[in-house]
């Protein structure tokens, strides 16, 4: 291993750490808002099953809003935000929240258009047989674009390791913030393009884990 | 059971169905004929208002369907079973799955989910396909799992869009027999969409000729009854060289 | 008819000689001055005119990071820069192998503490959470001025910065939060105390004189300074630039819009 | 004209086809019939290659399919018309473009592709149709598009999988009567799977049973000729009652 | 209008201007590269028409690579090219080049997921008749996918706008940068404010025009 590497080690391993809190996080948020927001997105779309012309016209401005403002914007906006809800506003908790809200935001419609290439067929059959549009959801929908859905996510995780390197802005550290103090700063050229080779290490285990369990799962 | 009041339905200028006014008695097995695009489908999927009717009424059982809540609706779906002219099955899930769901959708106890498929499978001759997914079905096993689907459920009324069209004669047969056995052990209403009148002829008691979106004529008939049959290839041969 | 045609033509031939005699006299040079954000490039627009006068087009070249003015400056893609101070260039210099030189310090920006809740150094609690900027020569200039008015000790290094690591004594027992630049005003909130220029503490309505609970004066070597390379430095329009640079407009715009927050450095020499 | 010598096709473990040698002749209408799950749909598509086999060899006219380049193999293909059981239709073409496509692959000039499109619609009905997309027809409707762009290039081999599987009968009868016709005329190969009796007995010269992946028999047929039909709804009124 | 909007009228118009400039380039990076690199992703995927292992790593490890990069050292990294291809490393134009490289590597992810979505009848249909590589893609894939490949453009067209932000680094301008200047920078929150609901009203427009697109374009 390089030296510097070495000498960094510490270092590095806790930006890892931060990383993988960060973007742990952010996939969190990603399932358990993005995947909702994103199906009711679908569902309340025109000609859809809870054609819904008001949520539909809400969820898409406020998705429209957090995907318009400039990253670093958006991290300051929610600093009273954030401050409410960690107690602070610095450090890589409080980091998580702006990228949880980012994470959704993007993750969502990822799910709007995974959902958007299913046969109508499928959705004739769920309603035929009675289901319920929970049912129809968790039954069928998901199910037959679980791959797509999958593949979306491995995207958005790799977007959110992105929007992770904007948090040192508010000291949430991580790798890609470690490349930019360390390398990029104190112009230290050889740690930084280390770092960015552990970075797409990352990046690439990341895409063949997704896009492994993608084939797999996709049956069709 | 299922009456249609002057129903109409269009597709942008094309008007699919016009003016269509039909019953169907409780317990009957009603043929629905008539040539490709005659609207045999869209009579199908207007009965369980798949497709929402431009204008005109549907019974079915007592009541108007159009004016039931939504979940007085999905209620009256659960006891209307579906084969669909092109399948629609769930792509991710196994045969057993695509079975399973609408037990589960109609609340079955789990225990008792399993067998009732098991049982379903049996009777369309898939029960060692179980674990397969559609795309590794031929044509015909695709058609088999939607039957065991839309009869897992034991629905009060059947509405089937071509369920034999890729079925083989021998296939076809024990098809027909399911059908008839559940009609009369149950008294289930089915409607029946053949363009096969081999098939309408040997189990309906009525058929609708439709034409062009409107009824032609309802015609009451004697089923003839369904053709013996094994699964031997012989009886291909046989049947080949006999009436050529 | 002929022959004044042909006068007029030889006269206009004499006077595009004369127009081009005189452009080479007054040649038009265009100055590319990189920075980043108000005083500096305030004080850049405010000697435009100055230097159009002397045939000196500048332009300023505003660029959004502490990096990229010293890279472009470096690989000739503008011929000055005027952000930073002269020990953040000679880190450049040294990494970069390059020959930045400083032409002219301008003003300096007056470093200080300030804290939401306490009137002075004495009221911050022991323990007490205090804001520094996160990059290098920052966080050096941050804790040089805290050591500066013995909050802390730092030890003996031949490291060229002073970092954490170095704090030796802290007997109050600070934490030091390093957040970015940008940040740094917008943690006056929230941490007991927080270590910025005047140019980030004024937008918070605060000013070295009134509200700073510890300051750096003049008496150091962080006056921000227009800067040039080796190989340009001594150019006539550079000069000419820092020469309008120090000049009393610039005086008088310092003292009058930004009094105390930055003080002119001209007058120190 | 088709020979397909020991050909082997497993998918997993489940083996379609197990060892089948079959020669299709030149200029024969084939029929291949058998149980659902027989393997009728994976033959057809091995002989163009669509599925390549474990082993054996598929010989298309006098030349080994396998071993051909990919230019070749395209060039084979261009000849062999396909009807798919599902109709694999493209669902962002209309009907026009649905059958354009395959006199554009097959470099067909640009004036002579809109006459020809129109002629293949005609055959099978649909001129009136010719700018809707497939999801606004019905099944039959798709089936016909199907048919009609299998046709459109004149091939030299006509592979058919359940050509009619959701054609009335009347429709049937036009469409066997195309497919007899351009066998007539050109000579065609054509080579049908079809679980109608009626279908192959009607004009199938030499039929294939299937039985497991196997070839069961193949025998020589004396084929019965297409019945009359025509499209007028009283047409089922009368054959419901006739022969009952 | 509010005075400040019309004090700063000239350079948010500008900043309008560098940001189409920014965008509209990236899009059509995105297109003339990314629609290409994200059809040979498919086509050289395990099973697929031009299986092709090596070049689907190389280019999977290039599109990662791009997308691991914190985007600002990206920017930095690139600028000796940059330099070579533009001349200059800082201005609006130069900003272009960037840009361009991390539309193409966005959208290839998003086209390849499109065609993943293909049923595979449609492709058999193509095969059989005959078509060369060349020929499925055009006649076949792509018209069957069009719609997932607008929604995917209308998304990553987002994104560009949030990556343009970032360009005010390398002088690049651009709304977000305006808005980052000037409101953050500056504690002009106001303008800030407004510059962003100028931001969220170009999201919005362009979300609606792709989405409208996409749904007149889907005949399935
Ligand atoms: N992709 C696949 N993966 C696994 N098994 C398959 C696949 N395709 C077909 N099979 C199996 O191979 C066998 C033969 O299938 P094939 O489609 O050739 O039958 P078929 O004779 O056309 O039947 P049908 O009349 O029902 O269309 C079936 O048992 C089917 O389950
Ligand atoms: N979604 C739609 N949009 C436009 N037209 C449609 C749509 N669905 C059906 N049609 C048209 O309505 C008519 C009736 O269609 P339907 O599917 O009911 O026919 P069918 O009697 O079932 O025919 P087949 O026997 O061929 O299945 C056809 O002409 C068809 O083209
Ligand atoms: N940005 C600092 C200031 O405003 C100085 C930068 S030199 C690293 O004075
Ligand atoms: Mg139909
Ligand atoms: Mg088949």
């Amino acid at each position: 291993m390089p030296d510097i590497l070495l000498r960094y080690q510490a270092e590095i391993w806790q930006a890892i750490g931060e990383t993988f809190i960060m973007v742990g996080v952010s996939i969190l948020a990603a399932i358990l808002v993005g995947l909702p927001v994103g199906t009711l997105l679908y569902l309340c779309r025109k000609g859809n099953l809870l054609e819904n012309r008001f949520v539909f016209s809400s969820l898409n401005l406020l998705v429209n809003i957090i995907r318009s403002f400039p990253f670093l914007l958006l991290v300051v906006f929610l600093i009273p935000f954030t401050r409410l809800i960690m107690g602070t506003a610095i450090g890589t908790a409080a980091a998580t929240v702006p990228l949880s809200i980012i994470a959704f935001a993007h993750y969502s419609r990822l799910v709007e258009q995974s959902l958007l290439e299913i046969p109508k067929g499928v959705i004739d059959a769920a309603v035929s047989m009675g289901a319920s549009v929970k049912e129809v959801v968790f039954k069928f929908l998901l199910v037959e674009s679980r791959s797509g859905l999958v593949v979306g996510l491995t995207m958005s995780t790799i977007s959110f390791i992105s929007y992770s390197t904007i948090m040192g802005v508010v000291g949430g550290g991580g790798v890609g913030d470690f490349a930019i103090r360390y390398g990029y700063q104190q112009f230290q050229t050889d740690l930084m393009l280390y770092v960015i080779v552990i970075m797409v290490i990352l990046v690439q285990m990341i895409q063949f884990i997704g896009m492994t369990i993608a084939r797999k799962i996709d049956k069709r | 059971m299922i009456e249609l009041q002057n129903v109409t339905k269009k597709f942008g200028t094309h008007t699919a169905i016009q003016n269509v006014s039909l019953t169907v008695h409780k317990g009957e097995i009603h043929g629905l004929i008539g040539a490709s695009g005659a609207g045999k489908s869209t009579m199908l999927r207007v009965m369980n208002l798949l497709e929402i009717p431009d204008s005109g009424s549907i019974y079915v059982g007592d009541r108007e369907l159009t004016t039931r809540s939504k979940r007085e609706l999905r209620e009256a779906r659960k006891r209307i079973g579906m084969i669909f002219q092109h399948f629609n099955l769930v792509l991710n899930k196994t045969v057993e799955q695509n079975v399973a769901v609408s037990l589960q959708l109609a609340q079955v106890p789990k225990h008792q989910q399993i067998d009732r498929v098991r049982e379903c499978l049996r009777f369309v001759g898939l029960e060692d396909q179980m674990d397969k997914y559609p795309a590794q079905l031929s044509g015909g096993q695709k058609q088999r799992v939607a039957i065991a689907r839309a009869l897992a459920n034991e629905p009060e009324v059947l509405l089937c869009d071509e369920p034999t069209s890729s079925l083989d004669p021998h296939t076809t047969s024990e098809i027909l027999t399911v059908i008839r056995d559940i009609h009369e052990r149950l008294g289930v209403t089915v409607i029946i969409v053949s363009h096969e009148m081999n098939v309408i002829k040997s189990i309906c008691q009525r058929v609708t000729v439709m034409d062009q979106g409107t009824i032609y004529e309802t015609v009451p008939i004697e089923s003839s009854g369904i053709p013996k049959s094994d699964r031997s290839p012989e009886r291909f041969i046989k049947e080949l060289k006999n009436d050529a | 008819g002929t022959s004044e045609d042909q006068q007029e033509t030889d006269s206009t031939e004499e006077t595009a000689e004369s127009t081009e005699e005189a452009t080479e006299e007054s040649e038009e040079v265009t100055l590319d001055v990189a920075s980043l954000i108000p005083p500096m490039t305030e004080i850049l627009e405010l000697v435009e005119p100055e230097l159009a006068e002397e045939g000196i087009d500048l332009n300023v070249v505003v660029l959004g990071d502490n990096i990229q003015p010293n890279d472009a400056l470096h690989h000739e893609e503008v011929d000055a820069n005027f952000f930073q101070h002269v020990p953040f260039m000679e880190e450049y210099n040294i990494n970069n192998d390059a020959s930045l030189v400083p032409v002219e310090p301008i003003y300096f920006a007056n470093y200080g503490v300030y804290a939401a809740d306490y009137e002075s150094m004495d009221e911050l609690p022991e323990g007490a959470t205090i804001a520094i900027a996160n990059d290098i020569s920052n966080i050096d200039r941050s804790l040089q001025l805290l050591a500066q008015h013995e909050v802390i000790e730092l030890e003996e290094t031949d490291e060229r910065y002073y970092t954490q690591s170095h704090i030796s004594e802290n007997p109050n027992d600070y934490n030091f939060e390093e957040v970015d630049l940008l940040m740094l005003a917008r943690m006056y909130d929230d941490a007991d105390a927080v270590v910025i220029t005047p140019a980030y503490a004024e937008p918070l309505g605060l000013t070295p004189a009134n509200d700073a609970l510890l300051t750096e004066g003049t008496e150091n070597e962080f006056a921000i300074t227009l800067v040039a390379r080796e190989d340009n430095v001594d150019e006539e329009a550079i000069q000419t630039l820092a020469e309008v640079m120090t000049s009393e407009i610039v005086r008088d715009f310092l003292e009058e819009n930004y009094d105390e927050t930055a003080i002119p450095a001209f007058d120190h020499e």
